[in-house]
């Protein structure tokens, strides 16, 4: 990767997030305002459109829009109108639990899917494979927020080993983790496996066989480092994915985190948070892409930089 | 034969290719640099007369290929002329390039990668029908197909086969087929046979020779095998990187070189004959073609010349025929080179 | 042969399974390399000779395919009834293998020092250290400039003759007693090639090894060989000192091989090609394979199958027809 | 490839770290000083001056800060609180005594300023106060202070329930609640101290031993949320919690579930200003259309009692004479057939709008009321929408090419009087208001400037007049809240229980 | 008519036609796939019941049969799969989510399909700035939580099934894009491209001619992926409350509203949670099968093993 090519998608992220922003910042305002849903049932008109006011709702969104600029160019992602704080604060505050538990579910999901995915792709269409393979099928299957609930119903309802729900220690992550590991594993088993049978039948493993390799040498030193490319591409957007994902799990399980907040902000209209939070995400999103960037220079020489 | 000779134009070649270029974009070179570029074909000419087979030879990166495609108009050329029966190829808007591609027609190296999967052989001759609706009624597809395949060597009935149901040098002949369908002035064959097993390059060397006696087609055969280009053209052009080093009648070529990478080729091609193997000496190139996006200036072959001076640095060999043996070289220093007549032959050997 | 055999291959059978069923790619196939020895394996495309060369590196995919039979022996042990862990440390130490494609059958991801000392690792040889001093001097070797600094570099930095040199020298390392070289040069431009048949030709005088030169290339076998195995249809047809082989072929496939040959060194003047196409290995002819397009065939070929038969001279055929006093 | 690999001899390269230890289950309620309470839905806000949302005054009101007075639970009577007694001093003053000897948690006095700054700063436009909009008026309120312990309380216009209005009015120390933003970290006079906000997770409270009044029994106490209701109820089964509110009524089934009336009455509005709607025989029909009982013990609790308007009956100004709609399809039937003779276009769809969530079953609910709705000949299809859509319904301006519709909705008086309720639904001019009738508009007025028994007639006759004569609303229960209490609490929930959590009743056993 | 040719053989006989398997017969030799065809099967029979004969049952409100346990096979067999909170037969509801959740299924697939398909084209096979810009844009929309933007997009201009629809389409577009324009400019170099070039085929035969038909199956199975895909995006958002809304019926609304009954009718989320996943699988394997059936290398693994030869 060289320095031109992350300059010039530096560049291009760049305009896409400003795009994105414009776009949500357009769009949440076409949804309403939040005056109604903040103020009781009974409050006059006058209050209304005070509040109206005071929130720069009644400027043309031009205006707005470039006061938002404005603030974005002091680093102040505006208040809350719900939580009356600094959206920043909000957003912050929530977000390390998503991106830990995303975190946590994608480490040990490609962690069980390389094993399982190595070892399926030695012997393609053998036992071990079809069981994988029928395995990973069923994972990427499997509606997140529906395995979550049966989870809560049998493992905390019926049984009682597992806290229902919540942000705590390690036993509160049991569930939620478990949810949310099956999809990306299904999806990278099946990746895993196929770019590992198209490592295993590569020239350069029979080279590596042909100087004596042992098999463990020639899977897990020769064709896993290759194999493991089309992989990270993949996780990377199972990462981008993800965040959807984790949307719905916070919802069941009351985790304290960046997409049940999200939700609750669009719920309320506020735009602040909103804003800052889809900000946060794309932001994320960015970062992931570049660690898969400098992860897939790490890995394969022939995208690093040239001399 | 159904169908008669096609009548002649005016007298003069057939194809006339002159100051022929073609550059490729290369690399960027920072932020907003603009691409360099790789000098695939750099300032070719050349003739080709009715009938004549023209032989292009080169290694891989030698634009043997791009100056194939160019002249096919596959990909534009970046500049220079190439008339094909007075009309420029390189110029001709759609309506006129469509006419001239009814006159030009293409055979390529690889059998398994230059017939649609999804189409039967017949399909596939029949394309060159669909899209030159006026070439042959619809009527008569199926009696041509099948005459086009008997003449080269297959059974009529193979029409409605798949290409994966047949050999390479199988496949190899309906190409020709297609290429004849249209009934072409001029055929450019693409390294046709260097897919093919020995046995099977000879079928295919054979009917393409046959075909162009009978039919007075001219020809240009883009190969790496020397040994086929020798049995095939009557004259022959060398290629390094992007340039012709040489260019004369084929014997003359193959006889007596007159460049140096002409002679070093030569020499490299095992003889299939071992007798006299230990005395045989041959020219040994050192090192690697040089990367055709900063070629060496002046003569291209200097890096790896025995015979390079300081002035083929300076100077870049015009295309002449220095010694006068009809064979045109970019050589500031020809001499008679060796032959590949004797297996015998005392080369002298590259630098050490 | 008087000269003792590194590799004797005996009656070996291999099968694949294709969608079209099964293929048998080697039917019986004998032949042995002798020590010091450069032997030919020559032979077009789907005659078997890879697969034989993979066979004895045990480098055959089980499924989809199969050993059905036969014996490698490899100083006298049979490899097939190895223990795959004991069959797989034999190779690149006791025998190597140079592939056709060096470019692609480098890991791409590890630089070529480091693939170089790999061979040195999986066979205990060396420790670390010494094992990268050992890959610079190989690069050097085999005529890489600048090796020590090249060491560190990644195969699609280097070109394909650069890459088949360190090929070469990565099957030098251990110095093997036999080295089988699958068509090492065929994907190199001629003066390319001219290049690594002159480092192989080097290479055997310096170490002594057999090697065995798979190809389809007379002119290499004629260069290099000093006996040739001619392979038709997943058998040996042909078995021949080199001088004698290219002075009168025995058997009518070598023949027309050699007919078929365009030479350099010959003009203009009709090829003459083996007519007809190339044998299905589906759908192959009952007796002799090579019966079809044969211009000696009989009634005889297709019902009896020509074994490999000795004849005085040392050279083997197999064809009902050919002994040497017939030519 | 070697034919003798076994996949599985290599799965120890990759075995996993056994976690099971780590999983052992937290017990938390069995800790004996410690209450831990789960609800449904965390505050966006602790501020005392936003207790108008029920999920912050359920933490703070009367736990953390207190009130002047208090609404009585049974009577809906003014009780004393912070203050001891008042009076109203002329048509738009009344003058409260305060308590004595009363301190701040940061242990400041409580005084007249504070009670003059926690109104002020209640009222100052630029903080958005959630208890400003409706429990305020639209009426400014000044404050005199007379002396340290005597405040004079003056509005704009005359208002005869200020005391009513002060029991919403929770009063934070002015020194540790700043004037011009929201406060995290309430300071009141409370039996309780806020210690800790741990957004997303809890929120915690510890005991206040310097409270003016009888101590709270439990040392610490722990709010955390979920939102389902199943998960709630689990918890406290399963030791995780000692009460879980909002438990829904499929889930209220167990003996610890303690049942109490809210004082939420549901009911469904009708756009009476459109055909068919605007007959009034088809809003009857609507009503006789309903079979209460069927709902109630299935998508209601059993406990809910059938409404007969929009309040309880003890509520200050409703009607106590008031009886609920029979269920008479046939009657229905007659109805709608009379007015399809009168050319009233009874066939036309009514939308019937709903809130996502509004209650337990919401959804369910309006199924079965579309199911009877139809079953007598109405056209009527469900649209369920979440809370913003929803106000846009409920809310003026209506717009002029809306279809006819039926609105579910639902109201909690919990302050006791009539007048926050009726003003906005029935005077002609109210923000939810779809009738027009001078004559509930003039008994709204009367009864809005009056006090005692005129005030209350002034309602109940507007209320009595409305649901016989207008019919503008199909009243369907007054509700119940669900609260699962463990059994080692002591914990009655009462009817205010939605806004109030009187932690200081709560003992442990 | 061959006179002047020579080495005309005889010998050049190719075997006769090996009838390629069917789809059938291969279908019938990975029973996985055989097993989704015939889960499917029995959707669609439900489809089919809920839009006609069961739509009435799957509405009509029982208020004394309220959520009846499953597996009760003496009851009347509407009710064999247990009813809802308000006595609504699970078995009629299934049916008429089946139809709501296919629909949309194949309403955005098929939607994303045609459009992906068309602008990939023109980004593979033209390239250029437009072919630059819809490759940028197909990336921003990838780049970005496809459930996180319905969730924004839907709750902006509402949630209703034409929506729905949009939505799922345009964020399933770029997936199409992307392999098309991927192939496309792989394929647009093949040979045989060239060839039909050089006999003068316009841009128009060499797309549908030439380049379409070896995309297709490509395209195909991305499609049966993403039915998949689909499906469940649409039942997480209906049970966020954003995607189909009651009283429409739809898988994961049923999952969604069962979850408040979730201690005391666990079928209520099961039933429909069990029917989203079958059908989900049902289409990655039919796409796993495919994968293997339309691709020539591979298609020997379904045919019959020795008995072919």
């Amino acid at each position: 990767m060289s320095l031109t090519f992350f300059l010039r998608r530096l560049s291009f992220s760049f305009v896409a997030l400003g795009g994105l922003m414009v776009l949500v910042f357009v769009l949440v305002r076409l949804t309403g305002s939040p005056v109604d849903l903040f103020l009781p049932l009974d409050a006059n008109d006058a209050m209304r459109r005070a509040l109206a006011v005071r929130l720069g709702l009644e400027d043309p969104i031009y205006v707005q829009f470039a006061r938002w600029l404005a603030d974005i160019s002091r680093l102040d992602l505006g208040m809350s109108l719900w939580h009356s704080r600094p959206a920043a604060d909000v957003v912050f505050q929530a977000l390390p639990q998503t991106l830990l538990l995303g975190a946590v579910v994608l480490g040990l999901g490609s962690l069980a899917a390389i094993v399982v995915g190595a070892l399926a792709a030695f012997r393609p269409y053998g036992a071990f494979d079809r069981i994988a393979s029928a395995a990973s099928l069923m994972g990427a299957s499997i509606p997140d927020f529906w395995i979550g609930l049966m989870g809560i119903l049998v493992f905390s309802v019926s049984l009682g080993w597992l806290p229902t729900s919540g942000y705590g220690s390690p036993s509160y992550w049991v569930l939620p983790v478990a949810t949310l590991f099956f999809r990306p594993f299904g999806v990278l088993v099946q990746i895993v496996r196929g770019a590992m049978i198209a490592a295993l039948n590569a020239p350069y493993i029979r080279t590596a066989r042909a100087k004596g390799a042992a098999n463990r040498r020639v899977i897990f030193i020769h064709a896993l480092r290759n194999a493991l490319l089309p992989m990270i591409t993949v996780a990377g957007d199972l990462a981008v994915q993800l965040a959807g994902g984790v949307t719905v799990i916070e919802t069941v399980f009351g985790w304290p985190g960046i997409g049940k907040l999200m939700i609750d902000a669009i719920l309320q209209r506020d735009f602040a948070v909103l804003q800052a939070g889809i900000l946060a995400v794309a932001v994320v999103i960015f970062a992931i892409n570049i660690a898969i960037d400098f992860a897939y220079a790490a890995i394969d020489p022939r995208v690093r930089i040239d001399k | 034969m159904a169908i008669g000779p096609i009548p002649v134009g005016n007298a003069g070649p057939l194809l006339d290719v002159r100051n022929l270029v073609k550059h490729f974009p290369g690399r960027r070179r920072g932020l907003f640099g603009a691409p360099s570029a790789i000098r695939a074909v750099d300032d070719v000419g050349f003739t080709l007369s009715r009938g004549e087979t023209l032989g292009v030879v080169g290694e891989s990166g030698s634009g043997k290929t791009t100056l194939a495609r160019t002249l096919l108009r596959l990909h534009p050329a970046t500049s220079g002329q190439a008339f094909f029966d007075g009309e420029d190829i390189l110029t001709a808007d759609p309506a006129a390039l469509k006419r001239l591609r009814r006159r030009m027609q293409v055979v390529f190296q690889d059998p398994y990668l230059a017939f649609n999967p999804r189409f039967t052989i017949g399909e596939t001759i029949a394309e060159a029908w669909r899209i030159h609706f006026d070439a042959l009624p619809r009527s008569q597809w199926a009696k041509r197909i099948g005459e086009l395949l008997e003449q080269v060597g297959l059974r009529a009935d193979y029409a409605g086969r798949h290409p994966h149901e047949f050999s390479g040098g199988q496949r190899q002949r309906v190409g020709i087929a297609r290429a004849l369908a249209l009934e072409p002035d001029l055929v450019i064959c693409d390294e046709p046979v260097s897919a093919l097993d020995v046995s099977v390059q000879a079928q295919v060397v054979n009917l393409l020779v046959d075909i162009q006696k009978m039919r007075k087609l001219s020809l240009i055969f883009v190969a790496h095998d020397l040994a086929v280009v020798r049995h095939i053209s009557t004259r022959v052009a060398v290629m390094y990187l992007g340039k012709i080093v040489e260019i004369g009648p084929t014997d003359a070529v193959f006889e007596r070189a007159n460049h140096p990478y002409t002679q070093a080729l030569l020499s490299a091609v095992p003889v299939p004959d071992p007798r006299g193997r230990e005395q045989r000496r041959r020219i040994v190139l050192q090192g690697d073609p040089p990367n055709p996006a900063s070629p060496p200036s002046g003569c291209r072959f200097r890096t790896r010349c025995w015979k390079a001076q300081d002035i083929c640095a300076r100077e870049e060999p015009a295309l002449l025929d220095r010694r006068g043996t009809g064979t045109l070289s970019r050589c500031l220093f020809p001499e008679a080179g060796p032959t590949t007549r004797l297996p015998h032959g005392q080369l002298t050997r590259g630098q050490e | 042969m008087t000269k003792p055999s590194v590799l004797e291959i005996d009656n070996l059978q291999v099968s694949f399974r294709t969608s079209g069923g099964r293929v048998a790619a080697l039917n019986g196939v004998s032949f042995a390399v002798g020590q010091n020895e450069v032997l030919a394996v020559l032979g077009e495309s789907g005659s078997g000779k890879s697969v034989t060369a993979a066979s004895v590196m045990g480098l055959i995919a089980q499924p989809p395919g199969s050993i059905d039979g036969g014996q490698i022996r490899f100083g006298g042990v049979n490899l097939l009834a190895l223990d795959a862990d004991d069959h797989r440390r034999m190779c690149g130490k006791r025998v190597s293998l140079i592939f056709q494609d060096a470019l692609s059958a480098l890991n791409p991801v590890y630089p070529v020092g480091w693939q170089i000392a790999e061979v040195f690792a999986i066979h205990g040889m060396a420790d670390r250290a010494s094992a990268v001093r050992h890959a610079v001097e190989l690069m050097e070797a085999v005529g890489i400039p600048a090796a020590a600094e090249r060491a560190g570099q990644y195969p699609h930095q280097f070109s394909g003759g650069m890459c088949q040199r360190i090929m070469i020298a990565m099957a030098i390392a251990l110095k093997p007693e036999l080295i089988i070289a699958d068509e090492p040069t065929t994907a190199l431009d001629v003066t390319i090639q001219a290049q690594i048949v002159e480092l192989l030709k080097e290479t055997h005088a310096q170490s002594g090894a057999s090697i065995m030169l798979i190809t389809h290339d007379l002119g290499l076998v004629a260069e290099m060989a000093d006996r040739v195995v001619v392979m038709y249809a997943g058998r040996v047809v042909e078995d021949s000192d080199v001088y004698r082989f290219f002075a009168e072929p025995l058997h009518p496939y070598a023949m027309g091989l050699l007919a078929s040959q365009p030479r350099i060194d010959r003009g203009a003047g009709a090829l003459q090609p083996i007519p007809g196409a190339p044998p299905n290995p589906l759908a192959l002819p009952s007796g002799c394979a090579f019966r079809p397009p044969c211009p000696r065939a009989t009634l005889r070929c297709a019902e009896q199958t020509p074994a490999l038969r000795k004849l005085a001279s040392g050279r083997a055929v197999a064809c009902h027809f050919a002994d040497e006093q017939a030519l | 490839m070697a034919p003798r690999f076994q996949p599985f001899g290599y799965a120890r390269i990759a075995a996993f770290a056994v976690v099971s230890c780590l999983l052992s289950c937290p017990n938390l309620a069995q800790a004996q000083n410690v209450l831990r309470v789960v609800l449904q839905e965390e505050p966006a806000s602790l501020d005392p001056c936003d207790t108008n949302h029920s999920a912050n005054s359920r933490l703070l009101r009367n736990n953390v800060t207190e009130t002047l007075v208090n609404v009585g639970a049974v009577e809906a009577v003014i009780e004393p609180n912070l203050a001891i007694s008042w009076e109203q001093t002329s048509p738009t003053t009344w003058r409260f005594k305060l308590r004595s000897g009363v301190r701040f948690h940061d242990g400041t006095p409580f005084t007249a300023a504070a009670v003059a700054a926690a109104l002020q700063r209640a009222q100052v436009e630029a903080l958005a106060c959630a208890i400003r909009g409706s429990k305020l008026g639209n009426n400014p309120y000044t404050t005199r202070i007379v002396d340290d312990l005597t405040i004079d309380i003056i509005g704009r216009d005359p208002d005869p329930i200020v005391p009513f209005r002060m029991a919403v009015v929770d009063i934070g120390a002015p020194g540790a609640t700043p004037a011009d933003r929201k406060t995290q970290e309430p300071v009141g006079t409370g039996p309780y101290k806020f210690e800790r906000w741990n957004r997303g997770r809890d929120v915690v409270f510890t005991l206040n031993d310097a409270y003016w009044g009888p101590k709270a029994a439990i040392p610490r106490v722990e709010f955390a949320w979920r939102g389902e209701s199943t998960v709630r109820a689990a918890m406290v089964t399963r030791n995780e919690a000692h009460l879980a509110f909002g438990i829904a009524p499929q889930d209220a089934t167990g003996p610890l579930d303690k049942t109490y009336l809210n004082a939420e009455v549901t009911f469904i509005r009708m756009d009476a200003e459109i055909p068919p709607l605007n007959d009034i025989r088809v809003r009857q029909a609507a009503n006789l259309a309903i079979d209460r009982d069927q709902l109630i013990g299935s998508v209601f609790h059993k406990s809910v009692t059938k409404a007969t308007q929009i309040v309880l009956p003890n509520v200050n100004g409703a009607s106590p004479d008031l009886t609920p709609w029979r269920y008479d399809p046939a009657a229905a039937r007659a109805l709608l057939a009379a007015a399809r003779a009168d050319g009233v276009p009874v066939n036309t769809e009514i939308v019937l709008y709903g809130r996502l969530g509004l209650y337990p079953n919401s959804t369910e609910s309006l199924e079965a009321i579309q199911a009877m709705l139809n079953a007598v000949g109405f056209r009527v299809r469900v649209e369920m929408m979440e809370t913003s859509a929803w106000l846009r319904r409920l809310l003026r301006p209506f717009g002029s090419d809306r279809p006819v519709s039926m609105l579910q909705s639902q109201h909690d008086n919990a302050q006791g009087d009539a007048v926050f309720s009726i003003g906005p639904r029935f005077r002609s001019n109210g923000n939810q208001a779809m009738i027009n009738d001078p004559l509930v508009d003039s008994l709204i007025d009367l009864g809005t400037r009056s006090t005692g028994t005129l005030r209350r007639n002034a309602f109940r006759l507007a209320f009595e007049y409305m649901e016989k004569d207008i019919v503008p609303y199909i009243p369907l229960f007054n509700m119940v809240g669900t609260v699962r209490v463990a059994a080692n609490v002591n914990y009655t929930p009462d009817v205010q229980a939605n806004n109030e959590i009187k932690l200081k009743t709560i003992t442990l056993r | 008519m061959t006179a002047g040719i020579r080495d005309v053989n005889a010998f050049d006989d190719l075997p006769p036609v090996r009838p390629a398997p069917t789809l059938a017969a291969m279908l019938a030799r990975d029973p996985l796939a055989v097993g989704a065809c015939l889960w499917l099967l029995v959707v669609a029979t439900a489809l089919l019941a809920g839009q006609t004969f069961l739509a009435d049952d799957a509405v009509r409100i029982n208020l004394v049969a309220r959520n009846l346990a499953p597996f009760q096979f003496d009851a009347n067999w509407l009710n064999w799969l247990g009813t809802d909170s308000l006595g609504r037969s699970l078995v009629a509801r299934l049916s008429a989510g089946a139809g709501t959740a296919l629909a949309i299924a194949f309403a955005a697939v098929g939607a994303s399909l045609i459009l992906g398909t068309g602008l990939g084209l023109v980004a593979g096979y033209f390239g250029g700035f437009a072919g630059n810009l819809i490759l940028r844009i197909a990336d921003m929309i990838l780049g970005f939580p496809t459930l996180l933007l319905a969730l924004v997009v839907l709750y902006i201009f509402g949630p209703n099934i034409f929506n729905l629809i949009v939505v799922l389409a345009v964020t399933r577009v770029p997936a199409y894009i992307r392999v098309t324009n991927a192939e496309v400019i792989e394929i647009r170099e093949r040979l045989f491209v060239d060839a039909a070039r050089a006999l003068g085929a316009g841009h128009a035969r060499i797309v549908f001619a030439h380049i379409l038909p070896i995309v297709a199956p490509t395209l195909l199975t991305l499609a049966s992926l993403n039915l998949a895909m689909v499906m469940l995006i649409e039942a997480g958002l209906s049970f966020l409350g954003l995607g189909i809304q009651p009283p429409s019926i739809s898988w994961g609304l049923m999952v969604a509203q069962g979850r408040s009954h979730l201690a005391q009718a666990w079928w209520l989320t099961c039933m429909p949670g069990l029917a989203i996943m079958l059908t989900t699988m049902a289409f990655n394997l039919i796409a796993n099968w495919y994968r293997i059936a339309g691709d020539p290398q591979q298609r020997w693994r379904l045919a019959g093993s020795e008995a072919s030869k």
